[in-house]
This record gives C-alpha cells, structure tokens and sequence, in this order.
C-alpha cells in the first residue's frame, strides 16, 4: 500500500471520514439557513483530495476552485476555521469574507478556494515562478474541475507553465460533469490527457480517483517530476454523489448512474481493503468514525458561538 | 407618464421570469433565425430556470448549451449575429462577463462601425447582475457601467415583468448588439404583462416614470427601483412625494425624464448596486448640472454599494448594499 | 500543377506580384506620412495567401489578423479600395475608419482584418455556426499567425468547432515570429499542428506556405474535409521578409536568417516554376510585373484623389 | 502647490521613457524580488522602448517575454506577487487589459479582502493608454475608468517625466496592485525629474496643482493635463488664468485639492480623454456638486472623447480627441 505507515493510513481514512460528516453536516446547516451562498459538495470525491493532498510535502503549494471544503480538512487545516467560514463568522478562515467558496490557510500554503472557473490557474503558474525563480524546492498542486479544461485560463497558464518549466501539477479532477455538462458535451476530447500534447507537457496518468493510494501515488510521481523537471497534466476519475450546489435539479444524469457509482464508494472501498490487508480492525475504523462526528459536531459549536464580524470590517483589508 | 399605456391590451400577472421565457419562446417561435447559446441554458434548464424546458421545447438546434468558455460564446454569437443569425447568448452572471468584455466592447460593439457599416451585429447577451446572495468579492458585482461606457453597445436593465418580456423583445429585434441584464433577486418579482400582443416592445433609451411626486426625485435601474419604490411608499407616510425614475437604459442614457422630473422636484437621488466612482449616480448628477444647473436647490445625493468588495457574511454583506432606508436618509439630506 | 489551368496559374501569379507591389508602395506612403497607425506587410508570405484564398469557393468565408492587405488582394477585392483604405478616405472599403488593420468587403465574404490578437476566431466560429445551423453548404477559412496559438481566444474558439463540428480551417500562418518571440518561446510546442489533440479535432498538414501550389492543394483538402466534417488546424510555414511592422528594430534575428529566406522568394520561385514547367513565357510574367505596377499606381492615385471623412462620419454607422 | 517641493534636490531633464526606465533599473537593482514580464519586453527590447537593453542588462530571470497572452501575463504576476515576489506585469496597451481585466478586478485586487488579510499582492501592471495613432476602434480605448471603478485596485496616471519617475517607485514599492498607466503619445515629453535620491516617491493617491489660477479650474491626468497646460497658455493671453489639476491617481480618487480649487475659482472644466458616458468628469462633478455645492457659479463642464469608437482616418480621428481649443470653448461657456 504505497509507501504509507499504518499511521498515514489511517490517518487518511481519518481525513475521508471527516471530510463526509464535514460535508453531511454542511448540508444540514445550508437547509437551516446557516450556511449561505452557493455550496459545493465533495462528498464522493474524497479519495481524489485525500490522495492528491497527502502527496505534497508541506512545502509546495496547493489551489483549488470553490469545490474546496474536502481538500481543506486534507491539508489539515482545522475544521474549526473552516467551519466558522462557512457559517460567515470572524473566527473563519477567511475572517467570514470568503465563506465556503473561499476558504484558505496562508500557514497551511493553502491558497484557496476560488470561484471563477479557472481563474486560479494563472495564480498557480506564478506561485509556481517563484521556486524557479528562486531555485526553491517546492511544487505547486493546482486542482480544476474537467470543466474549466475548456476556458482560456487553461490553455494560457498551461502554456506558460510549459515554455518556463514551472513545477505545476494540472490535477483536473475529472468528475465528468462540469455542473450538467457531460464532459463529451463540452470539450473536444474526452481524455482530457490529452491536451498535455498542446504544450508540449508531460502528460500524466487517469488515475482512479476513487481509489484513495492510486491518487496518491499518481500525484506523488507527477509532484516529483514537476519540482525536477516541469509541468504535468493528469487527471483523477472521479464522481459526486450529489448535485453540483444546493438545489441541482440534477436532470443531466440517471438516478442508476449516481447509484453505481454511489456503489463504489471510495471511504467503503479503502476501510475494507484497510481491514482486508489487515491495516486496520474494523472497531478501529468504527472509532474513527464517531471522532469524527464529534470533531464535526466541535466545529458546528465553535463557529455558531463564534462572533460574525461588524460593520468595521467591511472596510478592512481592502488594502494592505 | 411616458410608458406606452398598456392598459388598453389585456394583462397577465407574472414573475419576471415567466415574462423573460415567455418573450424568449415567443422570440423562438416567431424567427427561426433566433437561437440561444450559453452554459446550462438546455439540459439543465437555465441556472435561473428562466429557460427551463426549452431543450426539450426547441431542440439542441435553437438552445445550445456551450463549455465554460465566456470568450467565445460572446465572440461566436457576435460573429453568427455579423453572418445574419439572432443569437441570444447567455453569460450566466456579469462577474463572467469580465472574461467577454474584449469579445463584446472591442468586437461585438465594434465590427459595424470599424468596417464602415459593411456588418451589423444584431446580437443579445443575456446575463445576470447584483450583491447580497453571500457569494463573496468576485460573484457579487453589478458593473453594467463598465460596458455601458463603450459607444456601439446598448445596455438593458429591466426592473419589473412588463419592462423585461417588452425589453427582452425590444433587444431580440433590434439590429444591434444589446447587453441584457437582468438582476438575479428580482426573478420572483411580478406584475401586470401584456397578454395578447406578441409584438409588444418597449423603445431603445427610454426612461420611465413609476411614481409621481413633488418633493424629490429618486432616480435608479434594476433591482434599484424597487428600492426607490419601497423608499417613496414610507417618505409618503411622512408627506414626502418621491417622483421615482427608471434608467431602463444605461446605454442610451435617456436624461430627459429624470431632468423634467428635477426641474419640477429640484432635488434628486440616484441608487444603484455598483460601487459610486464613475457610476450612474456620477453620469446622472454631472448631466444634471449641466442641464438644470438653475434649478438645483441641493446637491444630488447618490446610494450606492459601499467602496469594498462584497463579503459573504450575511449581514454585512447587507449593510454594504443600498435599502430604503439608506435612500430615505439620503432625502432628508437634501429636503 | 493541382488541378489549376494556366488561366489560374497565371491569375495566382499575377496576385502575388500585385501584393508585392502592393505592399512596396504602401510602405513608401507610410514612409511619406501618408498612410498612418500600424502597417504589417506581407512581404514573403504571399504564396499562403494566396494559395489559401484560392482553395476557396466563392461562398466560402474568410477571417484574418491586422496582416491583411495580401489575402484582401488575393480574394479579388478592387485595390483602389483598399488603397483607399490605407489612406483614411471615405472610397476606402471599410470608408476610412478601419485603415490597413481593418479591411473587409462583405460582398467577398471577407470579414476583415482584426487587430486583437485572437479576437477573429470566435467571429469565424460563429460564422461557420450559421452553415451548421441552416444546413448551408460553406465554409470559413480563418488565418492567425503563430502567436495567436497561445491566447485564450484559441482554445475556447478550436475547442467549441470541435464540439460542434464546425466547418473551419483553422490555418495558422506560421512565419517563425510573433513580433519579436521566436515560437519556441512562446508556445509548449513547435509544430502547431500538435495543438489539435487538444481538441479531438483533425490534424491538417504543415504545408510549404512558401510554395503557392502546396498551400492551395493542403487548404482546399482541408476545406473540403471542413465543409463535410469538421474542423481542422493546419499550419502554412512561412516568413516575413520584413520587419513586423515599421519601425520594428529586428534585433531578434539575424540578417543571414532573413537574406537566407529570401532566397527562396515565393514569387521568384512559382514564376521560375510556371516557365520551366512551360505554363508561362518569361515576357508573359514581365508583362504581369509591370500591369501589377501600373494597377497599384492607378490605386495610389484613386486613394490620393478621394475625399476624406468629414466630422458628420465620425457619428455614422456607430448604431445600425 | 501640493508636489513635494523638489527644488531641494538634483534634477535632470529627461524624457518621460527615460524617467520610467530609470525607476525600473533602479527598482530591479535594489530589490532582487522584483522582475518583468510581458510581451515583447526582452529581445524587443519593448514596444515603446522603456525597457530597451534590459535584456541584456538583466537578463531573462528579471526580464521575462512572455507568450501574448493577457489572461496569464496578468494572472502569473498576481500569483508570484501573492508569493512574495515583486512583478511589474506589462500589458502592451490598455486595450489589451480588456482580456486581464478578471485577472486583474476578480483576482489581484480582490485576494486580499475576500481571505481576510491573508494574502496581498505588491503587483504593477504597466500599460499604455489614448488614441490618436490612427489604431482604429479596438486599439485607441482610454478606459481607465473600467478599473479604477473597483475597489481592491489603485490606478495611476502619470503626466510628466517627474511623476512618472517617482509614481512608479511608488507603485512598485507598495503592496497593493497598482494599474499604472502611460499615455503612449507622451513617452517623449520632457521636464526636470529628480536625480540624486533613488528612493523619490510621491505618495499614493495626492493629487497637485501644477498651474496657478483664480478664474477657473481645470482637472485632468495623464495626456489631459498637457492639454490643460496649452490651454491654460492660451487663455492667460486673454487674461483669463485657469488653475490645473493634476489628478495623477483615478483610485484612489483625491477630489481635495480640486475642491479646493474650486472654491476659490468657482468654476470647473474636466478633461479626458475617455468617453463622458460614467467617466471621470462626471464622478468629478458628482462629488464637486455634493462638496462645494455652495461654491457653484456655473455647471461642470466635461471635455472628453466623443462619444462614438475611434475612426482611423487622421483628420477626424483628432477631431474626436479633446483638444485645448475645446478647453477653451468650454472655460468660455461657462465664464
Ligand atoms: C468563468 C466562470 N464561468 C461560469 C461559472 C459558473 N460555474 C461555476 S462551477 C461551474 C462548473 C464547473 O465544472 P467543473 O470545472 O467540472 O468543476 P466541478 O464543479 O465538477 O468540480 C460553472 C459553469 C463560473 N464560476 N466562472
Ligand atoms: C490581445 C493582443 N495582445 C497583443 C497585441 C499586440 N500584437 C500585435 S501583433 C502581435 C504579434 C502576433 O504574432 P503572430 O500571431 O505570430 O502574427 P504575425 O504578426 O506574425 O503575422 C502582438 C503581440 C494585440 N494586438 N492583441
Ligand atoms: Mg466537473
Ligand atoms: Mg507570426
């Protein structure tokens, strides 16, 4: 199992588990009004940002789009901040101003949650600069969805990332939809791999993205190559159980094809074989569970006793 | 009152929504040439469920839904406009259009006059503007301004169901490119729409009086107006008359109602959701002393978002946007 | 010699000469103060235009870049109207408001010249949407140079024909240079063609585009492939002569690189072709020479003689 | 006056290209974490000649030619500034930025508010402005408006050689994101910059009288100021003395010392070179109207771009522009 201790693994199915109630309890609070906005789910994705986040070193550099709550927890930001963020508090990650789309961690090189589509990938190419330009050692891991794969801030920053050689690993997390879009339906080539070839970059595996230790070892690979050698393009396979955001009329996919997929659950998958390869007993695994919950359930409290911030700090932080 | 009186033709009571569909199926029907383009409009049904139904109405064919790809779903309904279609394209909110604007200001809005007239661009953009839906700085901004400022565009801000479905229809059958912005919190909104005349358009540039009053004059645009209306129905409580004008228009800019309205008023307050610097308020108010210099018994007063990005929190999300009472205050400024 | 009579051959040798000339003259009225803004001649790349715009039928549709008075020539539009053009007056095709960047004729299906870089291909997308839409039996052929291949413009534009199986060619001229970037400073990869992949889309060839029968015989496969099918990208190789516009200080290539070019003039070479293969006499294409002469001298003098713009135009043709 | 006095120190006569390389090899040469990129700024040697032989001087880990590609020029520099690099970003010309403007609005000026402080982003984005070379409509935009509307952004206009200088040290050793724009036409003005002290700045958002005058005022920035200038000339030969203002800043906007100004002249002509329609003279009226509204003895007069796109023939294509006879047709309409 890759090249992980107990411990890590564990740890990892830890973070998959949490990163589920996280999600759960998050759709609970969107329906009570708490959490407000737009929110987008991981949940059935977790593999795919578990796996990815554990392959970094703490060093490199991590940017998402809006679907950021489950890779948070995974680069082990505390779910306290994120939570407040989410119900708008100022003990939030983003002090309440960034709310669930938004969500970063400057100590964690967390860059964030950001939501226009593909408006981050430019911001990963230049971070991505600085290690180039200072000959530091690190990677940057941009994640996108297989949708903003179609947008001019894709073939723009992939481009530069190729003629300077940035370490950047392209991880599109390939859900196969890009809200009800089928992939086919909206970018040329379905493999989107593929487009390694128009820059000239390395192109990286379809890792199953479903499958916590072959995302974590395709990443692992592709990070070593970027901070050596240059940019990668890979992709994870991977599938959301529920809708786009709150309120998907979901009228793009079958209720069959969620249930299949739905089947393959990635946290079920990886405690059985855990438990298979006798890595973890079943109790073990019970027991992170509820920790879980109750980790879930401290976070709900600390941010509904939080303060939200006043009027004041609509004016703060515009400006440095 | 300037609007066309529609009180001679039979109404209907619906949201602005409804009136929105209405207009696009009617559009859709009536020329074969009109299309829709845009992310989510077909499978999906619209993020705003304004084309909901409509895949299956009218086919892949007329309602097309695109990639995430803003620069060419402007730039190729522009170019299928220049080659004699009707493209309605849909930008699913203005904070994307940012990603349009070389595609609609330096093309769209271009191509006639670059080319000495040769083409003509008879293209709409449908999209939607406004804060307060906690989506934080980059998904709340309400910039038409900064495309209304180009020359060879005209920007649409409809504030009710009747001035939507006649807007929208206006828009569709003008020759030129029309930027269409519709608020996304005033969907549920109704009010009386023409019933019975599928021809029912509005002119381009025309302003429109809502109320009628004596003491001041409330000046605004999209979800704006109703502001404004909510404002002069408690000034009224307190026998202040609020004449309220509706833009419809930020391109042409028709000063002309809001002018007389001043000279009759003499005091004046424009509302809107976009920041203040170099917004309507500061076009309203120069216009105003150029033109009505002599009547000005007071400055006029502008409302608008506060000079920050918006935030997610809630509330103060809310306290950075314009309300009535904001403008009620802003009146008793200048009364 | 492709499928081409010597009527045509001579007519396609005639036009490379005419744009030479063209482009001689336009040059010493910039010089003169006469013709102002930027001016990007053709000088060297005839042989793409106009083997390119001779694969097309007449209902086909052509977009370009602000490079744009050879393929103007090349698709039969009168020269006394664009040399009208260049000059600012109102006898100009687009009435001396477009200028050298901005030439069109809509009675050519010739949608001009555009100076944003990449800002063409959606226009040339949409157009080619209208024969999809209506069932029209066209296609649209669309140049760019190889710089235009990084911008965003080009992956949303390539991506959409695709997914849609537009009838465009997309015909990169590729003459080595954007201003001054060599293309392998700008873009992850050099054989433009490769970008294709990015799209599913079909690779076209990398044709001689300085061998006017090799260009005509690539693009009118690669028209008729896009008229039934769907797009394709394909490149011309080729060189400017010149600087890219005046006043370029050409410090990013050797005047060997240039002069070594030159040697291989399109022109020189199709003329030498066209005797030896006995399609044409010498004095035939000395003949040729001086007609294009005295046709640009003709033009000059139309263009110098028609009256300007006045005040009242500047607010004409702003709305429909 | 309102300029730092600069009479104390050395100065220089030199071009404004020549200030603004000077501030550049200055500013990379204190400070490693600051570097170039754009298009055509290395080998090139730049388009308009700033960064001529600074390829050669520095080479290409500080002077970094780029592919044309707005999006990512602007949207690299804003992540290696968030990283703790110092990037001055060139955009060939303003028209450009069109294509930058989310990577400018939507990112770099919005990453610090929307993480709550966590992240800023000490980036310049270098740009030309202003018509009048015979581009045409998409090539002869001067918008600055469109950028200085958003908060999260400063924008800077410099007017001569000396702001020049001192403006972009400022720019480049603030840690906010600066638009800094040049006019394209005044790249050969020249007058006296100071040259004996590298680490000259002006403050961010001042603006400053650079003429004396009681009976009128007049406000502008970049290429406008020039115009002020000659018509302030002329119209002292008549006896007329116009007051010129500076704005040098479009965000943040500083209307104190036109205000000022205004009090003591009571009348006020706004130049641009932008259209009018939500421009600059029209935020300068609003506020003036609301702040001194007791010391209007006349309308705000606006001069600006007309309100059509930019023609390429010669003749008409000035006619558009604002001029200093147009200046002065305005101070008289209003004297
Ligand atoms: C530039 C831009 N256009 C449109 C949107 C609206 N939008 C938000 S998410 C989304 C779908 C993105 O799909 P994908 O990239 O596959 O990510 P996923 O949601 O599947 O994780 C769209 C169209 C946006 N946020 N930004
Ligand atoms: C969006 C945009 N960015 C930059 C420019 C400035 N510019 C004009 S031409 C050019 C080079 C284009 O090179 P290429 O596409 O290879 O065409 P070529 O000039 O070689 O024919 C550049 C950078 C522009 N016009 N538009
Ligand atoms: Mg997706
Ligand atoms: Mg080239």
């Amino acid at each position: 199992m890759a090249d992980l201790s107990k411990d890590e693994l564990l740890d990892m199915y830890y973070d998959m588990v949490l990163i589920r109630r996280f999600e759960e309890k998050s759709e609970e609070l969107y329906q009570q009004g708490k959490i407000g906005g737009f929110l987008h789910l991981y949940i059935g994705q977790e593999a795919t940002g578990v796996g990815a986040i554990r392959a970094l070193r703490p060093e490199d550099h991590f940017f998402t789009a809006y679907r950021d709550h489950g890779v948070a927890i995974a680069r082990g930001i505390d779910i306290k901040g994120l939570m407040a963020e989410m119900l708008g508090k100022s003990t939030g990650v983003s002090k309440g101003k960034g709310g669930s789309m938004h969500l970063a961690s400057r100590e964690h090189n967390f860059w964030g949650g950001y939501a226009i589509v593909g408006g981050h990938l430019p911001l990963a190419a230049g971070v991505a600069l600085r290690a180039r330009y200072n000959n530091e050692d690190f990677g940057v891991l941009c994640m996108m969805g297989d949708g903003a794969t179609n947008i001019g801030y894709f073939h723009e920053s992939l481009n530069l990332s190729a003629v300077w050689d940035l370490p950047v690993v392209w991880l599109v997390e390939n859900n196969q939809y890009g809200m009800g879009t089928a992939v086919e339906r909206a970018s040329g080539v379905t493999e989107i791999v593929k487009k390694a070839a128009a820059y000239g970059m390395k192109e990286g595996p379809r890792a199953d993205g479903m499958d916590v230790l072959a995302t974590y070892d395709a990443v692992k690979e592709a990070m070593e190559y970027a901070r050596r050698t240059g940019p990668v393009l890979m992709e994870a396979l991977t599938y959301r159980f529920v809708g786009h955001s709150m309120g998907d009329p979901e009228r793009y996919r079958t209720k069959d094809e969620v249930r299949e997929y739905q089947e393959g659950d990635p946290i079920g998958k990886f405690g059985a074989s855990l438990t298979a390869k006798r890595k973890a007993k079943k109790d073990e695994l019970v027991a992170l569970d509820k920790k879980a919950a109750e980790e879930v359930e401290a976070a709900v409290r600390f941010a509904e006793e939080s303060p939200e911030p006043t009027y004041e700090d609509l004016f703060r932080d515009i400006y440095v | 009152m300037a609007t066309p009186a529609i009180t001679t033709t039979a109404t209907k009571r619906m949201t602005i929504r409804e009136a929105l569909s209405q207009a696009l199926r009617e559009e859709l029907n009536r020329d074969d040439r009109v299309f829709l383009m845009g992310e989510e409009i077909g499978v999906w049904g619209g993020t705003y469920a304004v084309t909901r139904g409509f895949f299956d109405e009218f086919g892949e064919r007329r309602v097309r839904d695109t990639p995430i790809a803003e620069m060419v779903i402007a730039g190729a309904a522009a170019g299928a406009a220049m080659a004699g279609l009707r493209p309605i394209a849909e930008i699913m909110t203005i904070n994307f259009a940012f990603l349009a604007l070389d595609a609609i200001v330096n093309h769209a809005a271009k191509v006639h006059y670059m080319f000495g007239g040769q083409f003509s661009c008879p293209l709409v953009v449908r999209t939607t503007t406004g804060g307060g839906r906690q989506l934080g700085a980059t998904h709340s901004h309400s910039p038409e301004i900064i495309f209304a400022h180009f020359p060879g565009l005209y920007v649409c801000c409809p504030a009710t169901a009747s001035d939507a479905y006649g807007l929208l229809k206006t828009a569709i059958r003008n020759d030129n490119p029309v930027l269409f912005v519709e608020h996304s919190t005033l969907y549920q909104k109704r009010d009386e729409v023409p019933a019975d005349d599928p021809d029912y358009t509005l002119p381009v540039g025309k302003s429109n009086i809502l109320r009628e009053g004596k003491h001041v004059t409330l000046v605004s645009f999209s979800k704006g107006v109703h502001i404004c209306l909510e404002a002069a129905e408690k000034l009224a409580q307190e026998g202040i008359e609020a004449e309220v004008v509706d833009l419809r228009w930020l391109r042409p800019l028709d000063t002309d109602l809001l002018i007389e309205s001043f000279k009759k008023t003499n005091r004046m307050v424009v509302v809107e959701e976009g920041h203040a610097l170099f917004g309507v308020g500061a076009e309203v108010a120069a216009q105003v002393t150029e033109k009505a210099f002599d009547w000005m018994d007071a400055p006029i007063k502008r409302v608008t978002t506060i000079d920050a990005p918006l935030p997610y929190a809630r509330e103060i999300e809310q306290m950075a946007l314009p309300d009535a009472n904001k403008v009620i205050a802003a009146v008793k400024e200048i009364l």
